[in-house]
């Protein structure tokens, strides 16, 4: 029912105490226990690792930026549903979410008002145009991240040295290329261990593939991901990694390094499984998971960035509502005839 | 039938034969207009690349079928200073166009200004501001010119390039040893001297 | 071992321990009975009794020649009839019902060893006992036995499935008509095969009932050679949906729009067979039914044998009552498929396997928030539909769109509105495009 | 030179339009489709609201229907006289009287007057909680949903305070929609003349109805008694039904009626404005 | 005479908020969308598109009655398409930088549906005066339109406006605005924020 | 290779719905439905390289040879204007449920400004016959997927409780925005 129609006719009253009479409803008539902040909830806690491995590399300014854009978040949020009368409902937890996963992709040095403005955008555009959690077309959090690149493209690719590297060259904060950049402009590969553990320059929550990973896996216990997305992206971007690594080992890195390097953990375990902007039938998961590993690789091997994780999700969440449609599974019984 | 074909034959007839003469009337006056607007723009450019020049001479080749321009700058004495020709090669996103002063010394570079280009705001196009083109002055050709991020060029051959718009830097280098190399390769010293 | 079963589905909170273990006791004889003339899929009945006639037990009521799918319907205690009026019926709406008030005399219907034997039956005359006894399906549709075991000829047959599923949570009367009367089932179970002339049984049981996998298994393999098989079943829910157990037991997945007959399967019900059992032995009509009364809002959870036309409120009272505080949901037969009442004095009828009384926090909140695309509708519908998605265009009255995408084929099992973080009536929605559509192809 | 420039200009340009211009003579002739332009024309005229109150799928196709001669010209009944005159004209025929009617709620058991047995939980929308019973004891009346309000295409309809629909009857223009609607079937579509109703469908017996609710009809035959002809009353499945043919129009049977369900619809006054000037100040 | 009059001034006015092209209309959005982000290019972009809606309603009205239905548009493509040539050559010839940066857009008025929409709307239906009328209103509207957009664009995107600096180094420029995905975006504001104005007028004639 | 990279280029790269602003009109108007959207990108893309095919040989071997490019424009617009009116006629004939779907708009490709666009760029970037064939084609394909994403979204969008100031035109232009952040990642991805 649209909205306005169902104001019109919602002014029911209530007249009698409803305790003494029964309640009726339609089938079925219990439900799982399960909701929407409880989801959300617990990928905060799953992102806890990696927002730890941001502080421990990155130092206290990590959990500057990580406050700065939830709070940015969550008032946006707040602003917007009291501008249009709905209820408030910034504690789901989903604010949050996007608050901290915009803030784990951005460089250390990132400055306060920028992230702040991300989140704007995010929420205020990315999610409560389309009516709020559930509407969206696009992941938030990428979307406000696309929107930084796109507005301080400078700002967004001055990356700095963790602490433990710059303590030892002996400066505050020391401008450094990404092990995406030194792979592609200087031909300079980074240990898959330091890729590992995150012990490289890079957006702060992207760099410890290891802090992720345990998030990730959590999520995965307590069924909240389908294996199918972090593996088809992946294992996607190793395969298409691997097929160049192959025809070339000298120019293009190994499936590991892309693996490890960059925003593809992120991506592949917190991103690619964003359940509002990724498709719900079995194929559409595949394709959508494998098409954005495709083209992260793509981007990454031949754009002219360093790192297409971000653009590679993005422009596959375009595609989600044609996937949705377009790849249905068929009905139980569908496919036999009599 | 024939009646309305014959009227939609008449009128568009006469609607593109009146259009037709009314463009070429107005070809006709604007037309030196816009050519000396032309000219004045590369004028400009190549005083800006050789700023000692007052005057040039155009230096015509043909290469494999290819047509190579060089503008030879000439001071007020009638000395050639350097040659002024234009690079032109592939950016990050479309054509890069850049008027390259060359000394006549043939060993540096007396400057460069970007003529177009198509980089991103903010970004790609900031080769075009001074601080950039300024680099480039009396920057060594040899063995090439090259760049650097991060730091401050250790070499006379070196530029720094843009933070953040590593491609774009390395365009405009690469185009400059392409186009140099060619002009080198077609229009030896003594020639030009001459 | 992995068990046989479909592809997705829920694992929901069974609860069968408050009455699993509860042996099935004899409700006391009401004092009145109300027996809806309409207790199937079907026909209505007409009534062979008027206002002021004395009935017993047993007695038919209600019976239409004119047609083939229908039932009979029977008196199920001897008085005075009272009344013939149309009555709140537990399915919803209301059916012209007899009321019959007591005279508090009960008839005996024999000890086993009256009536007659298998071997000297033939199909057609074991096909007009069970209609005649007004048997139906007892697992809550209520379709008509006799016509479910008369498959027209150009099917050919080839596989009969009891169900003993009963995958409804909180549900256990199939399950203790298992465990107590296994021989009875059995012996109903050959009564239907050899009414439907197959030679392969299979009996399909979840399992968590082991000791009803146990007591059957005794029966069988006493019984020697038989053809029937016992076929053990991952617990999921919707198990005991006809489609989902005929693809589990037999690997046969029934086309879309279809009968389990097309492929050549017959399915018939636990408690159906016991009623074909008590037809056969004691010429006794389906005029009393296990029904398991239990939840969280029942003090006492019980099985029961109650007589048909008893009366919510009749059959509660002897189970302690529902709680008083609170929200209280009272509905015939489980949570998942259940219709809930408005009123308790609604008669039990034979399509009512139990009486669930829900209260409290397991009572459903009546918001819901936006679909969040989680997908977990998707991943358990057992007929591989997109909930999310028919839902909304049945809320919408987009009806073309909502039979391209499937709305019609959805068997109403509930996993979607069960399994959806948001809490959003998914089902209630599909029902209302099904309405709608079926309305706008009526005209 | 310039002369030159010209010449050649207007010649190739000319030339240009006349290639042009005998190429599409000649496939305007080739390729003509005929669409009947009285199609669109007549579209012009309907209301393109689509609302099917015509019986037909749609304004293009009871467009199409007009000019096969199939429909009436006064088939459209959300347009109106207005619009049967101007389809008259158009095709040339002769108008009809568009037959006006107004959608008629057959039940005044709010929540004032009905007892409610139960609380329903679910989507709020009649069709809805019509798959549950819904929570009123009487299950033939009014669900209080407001499908009916949502069908209207024009806002001649409101949900009152008191979980009633209320027709506008200066809005109404007897499109159907609301009746279709109704999954309870308490809409009716009536001419606009018709003034005496039975405003109740229960078909309970009088002792049940009377007791779930205050304005039911309760068969007790009074107004069959009153009506100044014979059978222009009669009970039908405990009801009072009015024989339209039969009974004259300013019949007056409704005086004695102990639960005032049996009427003359004073509700005739209900405009639109008048509705919204009765609500009670909302703060905006 | 003063009822012509103001029938007159209606056509004009109607262009200016009512029926403004590129946010009521919707029409002419490319040149809206790709040369707004500096608010002289805006400027040139809109006055050009002005000079050939003026020229080419006025052919379109004297012509009207002898061009046959069939070649109709292909008649008054060829008229506008005239004038385009003239206003890019005119540009080219005096204004080069703003010829420059306006590139293939001047050309594309062309295509701009407003010039053949009013064309097939209005001209072809009114005589020469109204035709005038409705010229201005629309291209001044339109002119307006790409004004404010790029208004908004320069100064967030550079900080200016007209190239004169307003907003202090403090502000680090939002590269986006120049970018086609901040052009879409403010498009899409501005038509939210007209829409959203004009209800709420709507709403206060009627209460 | 090169015929290639002109086609991905004009497809995704610089696609030119989403970073020339051309072709905004049916992009807005008839992305509503992606039948709709996929049979008017189909049209276009059919008329854009008819245009590519047709334009060529007139401005090489007519405006070029007799040394009158000024006319380019007129040249141009007037052959496209034939080349829809064929189109439309001939789906007029062929069908008509399509034709009727398309309503409006299949006139409107003659405005077009993609297709006007297409022929500028053409000459601009100096394409010989073949390249500017596949140009056209690149160029439509690039449309037409534009147009079918945002078909899909927007029917997604039909669920969704945009504010209503910003449904229709506003949202789509704002999702329009977004694509284009996105289709940024492709930039720089082949070059020179």
């Amino acid at each position: 029912m649209d909205e306005k129609a169902q104001e019109k006719v919602s002014e029911k009253p209530v007249q009698e105490k409803s305790i003494e009479k029964l309640v009726v409803s339609s089938s079925p008539h219990f439900l799982r226990d399960e909701n929407i902040p409880k989801i959300m909830h617990t990928v905060v806690l799953a992102l806890l690792p990696a927002m730890a491995a941001s502080v421990y590399f990155f130092g206290l300014r990590a959990i500057g930026l990580i406050v700065i854009s939830v709070a940015a978040c969550l008032m946006t949020e707040y602003i917007v549903q009291k501008i249009r009368e709905k209820p408030v409902t910034i504690w789901d937890g989903s604010a949050i979410i996007t608050g901290i996963l915009l803030a784990l992709t951005l460089p250390p040095s990132f400055p306060y008002y920028g992230a702040a403005l991300g989140s704007v955008f995010a929420i205020g555009i990315g999610k409560q145009l389309f009516g709020g959690i559930g509407y969206n077309i696009f992941n938030p959090a990428l979307l406000g991240r696309a929107f930084l690149q796109a507005t301080y493209p400078v700002l967004i690719t001055t990356w700095s040295e963790p602490l433990s590297k710059a303590a030892k060259a002996g400066v505050d904060a020391v401008t450094a290329a990404t092990p995406l950049a030194l792979m592609k402009f200087e031909g300079k590969m980074t240990s898959h261990l330091d890729l590992f553990f995150g012990n490289v320059a890079g957006s702060m929550g992207e760099t410890s593939a290891i802090a992720i990973l345990i998030g990730g896996l959590y999520l995965r216990y307590r069924g909240y991901i389908n294996w199918k997305m972090p593996l088809g992206y992946l294992g996607s971007m190793a395969f298409f990694g691997g097929v160049f690594w192959l025809i070339n080992p000298a120019k293009y890195p190994d499936p590991l390094f892309h693996i490890l390097a960059g925003g593809a953990m992120l991506g592949a375990w917190f991103m690619v499984t964003d359940m509002v902007t990724s498709p719900v039938t079995p194929l559409g998961q595949w394709i959508f998971a494998v098409g954005a590993g495709f083209l992260a690789i793509l981007i990454r091997l031949f754009g002219g960035l360093p790192e297409g994780v971000m653009y590679s999700i993005l422009l596959m969440n375009a595609f989600v509502p044609l996937l949705n449609k377009h790849t249905r599974p068929k009905f139980f019984g569908e496919d036999i005839k009599a | 039938m024939n009646n309305l074909a014959t009227k939609m034959f008449l009128v568009l007839t006469i609607i593109g034969a009146v259009s037709g003469g009314i463009l070429a009337g107005v070809f006709h006056v604007a037309d030196p207009l816009i050519q000396a607007n032309r000219e004045k723009e590369l004028k400009e450019a190549i005083f800006v690349v050789l700023p000692e020049a007052k005057d040039y001479k155009v230096l015509e080749k043909e290469v494999d079928k290819e047509k190579i321009t060089v503008y030879k700058g000439i001071d007020a004495e009638g000395k050639p200073v350097g040659l002024a020709f234009i690079a032109d090669g592939g950016g990050f996103q479309g054509n890069i166009r850049i008027m390259v002063g060359l000394n006549i010394d043939y060993l540096k570079l007396k400057g460069i200004r970007v003529l177009e280009q198509n980089e991103t705001p903010g970004l790609g196009n900031r080769i075009k501001e001074p601080q950039f083109e300024d680099q480039f002055k009396g920057l060594e050709i040899k063995p090439k010119v090259e760049y650097i991020k991060y730091r401050k060029p250790e070499k006379p051959n070196q530029i720094q390039a843009i933070t953040g718009a590593t491609i774009s830097s390395d365009a405009v280098v690469k185009n400059i040893n392409n186009a140099v190399a060619k002009v080198l390769k077609n229009f030896p010293q003594e020639e030009v001297l001459k | 071992m992995a068990l046989k079963t479909f592809n997705h589905g829920i694992h929901p909170s069974y609860h069968k321990e408050l009455t699993s273990g509860k042996g099935i006791e004899k409700a006391a004889l009401p004092k009145k009975v109300i027996i809806p003339l309409q207790q199937h899929i079907g026909a209505q009945c007409k009534p062979l009794v008027k206002k002021g006639d004395a009935v017993t037990e047993g007695q038919k009521i209600g019976e239409i020649s004119a047609s083939f799918v229908t039932a009979p319907v029977h008196s199920s205690i001897s008085g005075k009839v009272k009344d013939i009026e149309k009555l709140p019926y537990p399915g919803g709406g209301k059916v012209l019902s007899v009321i019959i008030e007591g005279d508090g005399t009960t008839k005996e219907w024999g000890n086993g060893s009256i009536g007659l034997e298998l071997e000297s039956l033939t199909a057609e005359a074991l096909r007009n006992i069970i209609k005649e006894a007004g048997i139906v399906g007892m697992g809550g549709a209520a379709f008509p036995t006799h016509v479910k075991i008369s498959p027209p000829k150009e099917k050919k047959i080839d596989a009969f499935i009891l169900n003993g599923c009963e995958c409804e949570p909180y549900l256990t009367s199939d399950h203790r008509l298992m465990v107590e009367e296994p021989e009875k089932v059995f012996w109903g179970m050959k009564a239907l095969m050899k009414a439907v002339g197959v030679e392969n049984g299979f009996i399909g049981i979840e399992e968590n009932k082991p000791d009803a996998i146990e007591a059957l298994e005794k029966v069988v393999s006493g019984s020697g050679g038989s053809g029937i098989k016992i076929v053990a079943l991952e617990t999921k829910y919707p198990q005991g949906a006809e489609k989902m157990l005929i693809k589990a037991v037999v690997n046969r997945k029934v086309p879309v729009g279809k009968l389990p007959m097309d492929v050549g399967v017959v399915v018939n019900n636990v408690g159906t067979a016991f009623a074909v059992y008590e037809a056969m032995k004691y010429n006794k009509p389906l005029i009393e039914r296990v029904v398991t009364v239990s939840g969280n809002g029942i003090q006492e959870p019980k099985n029961l044998l109650v007589r048909i036309g008893t009366s919510f409120e009749d059959v509660l009272n002897q189970c302690g009552g529902i709680t008083k505080d609170g929200e209280r949901e009272v509905l015939n037969g489980g949570p998942m498929m259940g219709i809930s009442q408005t009123i308790l004095d609604v008669p039990v009828v034979k399509g009512t396997s139990g009486i669930t009384v829900i209260a409290g926090a397991e009572i459903k909140p009546n918001t819901y928030q936006p679909c969040i695309r989680c997908a977990s509708c998707v991943e358990v519908c057992p007929v591989n539909l997109m909930p999310y998605k028919i839902g909304d265009l049945g809320r919408l009255y987009r009806l073309d769109e909502f039979k391209t995408w499937g709305g019609l084929v959805c068997i109403e099992c509930g996993c979607c509105s069960y399994t959806c973080p948001s809490k959003r009536p998914l089902l209630q929605w599909i029902r209302v495009g099904k309405v709608k559509v079926r309305e706008r192809e009526k005209v | 030179m310039t002369g030159n420039i010209v010449i050649i200009s207007m010649a190739s340009m000319g030339g240009i339009g006349a290639a042009l211009s005998l190429f599409l003579a000649y496939a305007d002739k080739k390729l003509k489709v005929e669409e009947d332009p009285r199609i669109e024309a007549l579209l012009n005229i309907l209301p393109n609201t689509n609302c099917g109150g015509c019986g037909r799928a749609g304004c293009r196709v009871f467009a199409e229907a007009l000019i096969q001669g199939t429909a009436s010209v006064a088939g459209c009944v959300a347009g109106g006289q207005d619009v049967a005159d101007n389809i008259a004209k158009y095709l040339g025929v002769e108008s009809v009287k568009a037959n006006s009617t107004v959608a008629v709620v057959l039940c005044r058991g709010g929540n004032k007057e009905t007892v409610r047995n139960a609380v329903y939980k679910g989507e709020r929308t009649c069709v809805a909680a019509n798959l549950t019973g819904g929570e009123k004891a009487c299950v033939y009346s009014c669900l209080g949903y407001g499908d009916c309000v949502r069908a209207c295409q024009f806002d001649a309809m409101a949900m009152n305070d008191n979980a009633l629909p209320v027709v506008f009857h200066d809005v109404c223009n007897g499109c159907g929609a609301c009746a279709r609607a109704c999954p309870m079937d308490i809409i009716e579509m009536h001419p606009v003349e018709r003034k005496l109703f039975n405003y109740c469908r229960n078909k309970d017996k009088g002792a049940v109805a009377r007791k779930i609710c205050t304005v039911s009809c309760i068969a007790c035959g009074l107004c069959v008694k009153d009506c100044a002809v014979e059978g222009g009353i009669e009970l039908k499945d405990n009801l009072a039904v009015i024989n339209y043919d039969k009974c004259p129009q300013d019949d007056q049977p409704t005086k004695r009626c102990p639960t005032a369900c049996i009427l003359f619809d004073e509700e005739e006054k209900m405009t639109k404005e008048a509705y919204y000037a009765s609500l009670p100040r909302k703060a905006v | 005479m003063a009822d012509n009059n103001q029938n007159l001034w209606h056509e004009f006015k109607k262009g200016l908020w009512q029926d403004i092209p590129p946010f009521r209309l919707v029409l002419g959005t490319c040149p809206t969308l790709a040369v707004t982000n500096s608010v002289i290019n805006g400027i040139a972009m809109g006055l050009a598109t002005l000079f050939v809606l003026l020229c080419s309603n006025i052919t379109v009205s004297a012509v009207r009655k002898i061009v046959p239905g069939q070649v109709r548009i292909a008649a008054y493509v060829v008229i506008i398409a005239m004038y385009v040539t003239v206003a890019d050559m005119y540009l080219a010839a005096e204004y080069p930088p703003i010829s420059k940066a306006l590139g293939p857009y001047v050309p594309l008025i062309v295509v701009n549906c407003i010039i053949l929409g009013r064309a097939e709307a209005f001209a072809q239906k009114n005589p020469i005066v109204p035709s005038i009328m409705d010229a201005l209103g629309m291209g001044i509207g339109f002119t307006m339109s790409l004004t404010v957009m790029g208004i908004i664009r320069e100064l967030f995107g550079f900080g200016s406006i007209l190239d004169i600096k307003l907003l202090g180094s403090w502000f680090e420029p939002w590269i986006v605005m120049i970018l086609p995905g901040g052009a879409f975006l403010v498009f899409g504001f501005l038509v939210a924020l007209v829409n959203y104005i004009s209800r709420k007028k709507a709403e206060t004639v009627c209460h | 290779m090169k015929l290639i990279l002109i086609f991905i280029s004009a497809s995704l790269i610089n696609n030119f719905v989403l970073t020339y602003f051309l072709g905004i009109c049916p992009f807005l108007g008839v992305s509503n439905k992606t039948e709709n959207a996929l049979n008017m990108g189909l049209a276009t893309t059919f008329v854009m390289t008819l245009t590519a095919a047709a334009t060529w040989p007139i401005y090489t071997y007519i405006l070029v040879k007799f040394n009158v490019p000024f006319l380019e424009y007129v040249a141009f617009i007037i052959a496209i204007a034939a080349l829809v009116q064929l189109v439309e006629m001939y789906i007029r004939k062929s069908s008509p449920a399509i034709y009727r779907a398309m309503g409006i708009y299949l006139p409107l490709i003659t405005t077009n400004c993609a297709v006007l666009g297409l022929a500028l760029f053409m000459v601009l970037r100096d394409y010989d016959y073949i390249e500017s064939i596949i140009f056209g084609f690149g160029t439509g394909a690039g449309f037409t997927l534009a147009m079918l994403m945002m078909s899909g979204i927007r029917e997604e969008l039909e669920f969704a409780d945009v504010p209503e100031a910003f449904q229709g035109v506003s949202i789509t232009l704002i999702i329009a925005g977004m694509m284009a952040l996105a289709f940024m990642g492709f930039a720089g991805l082949i070059r020179g």
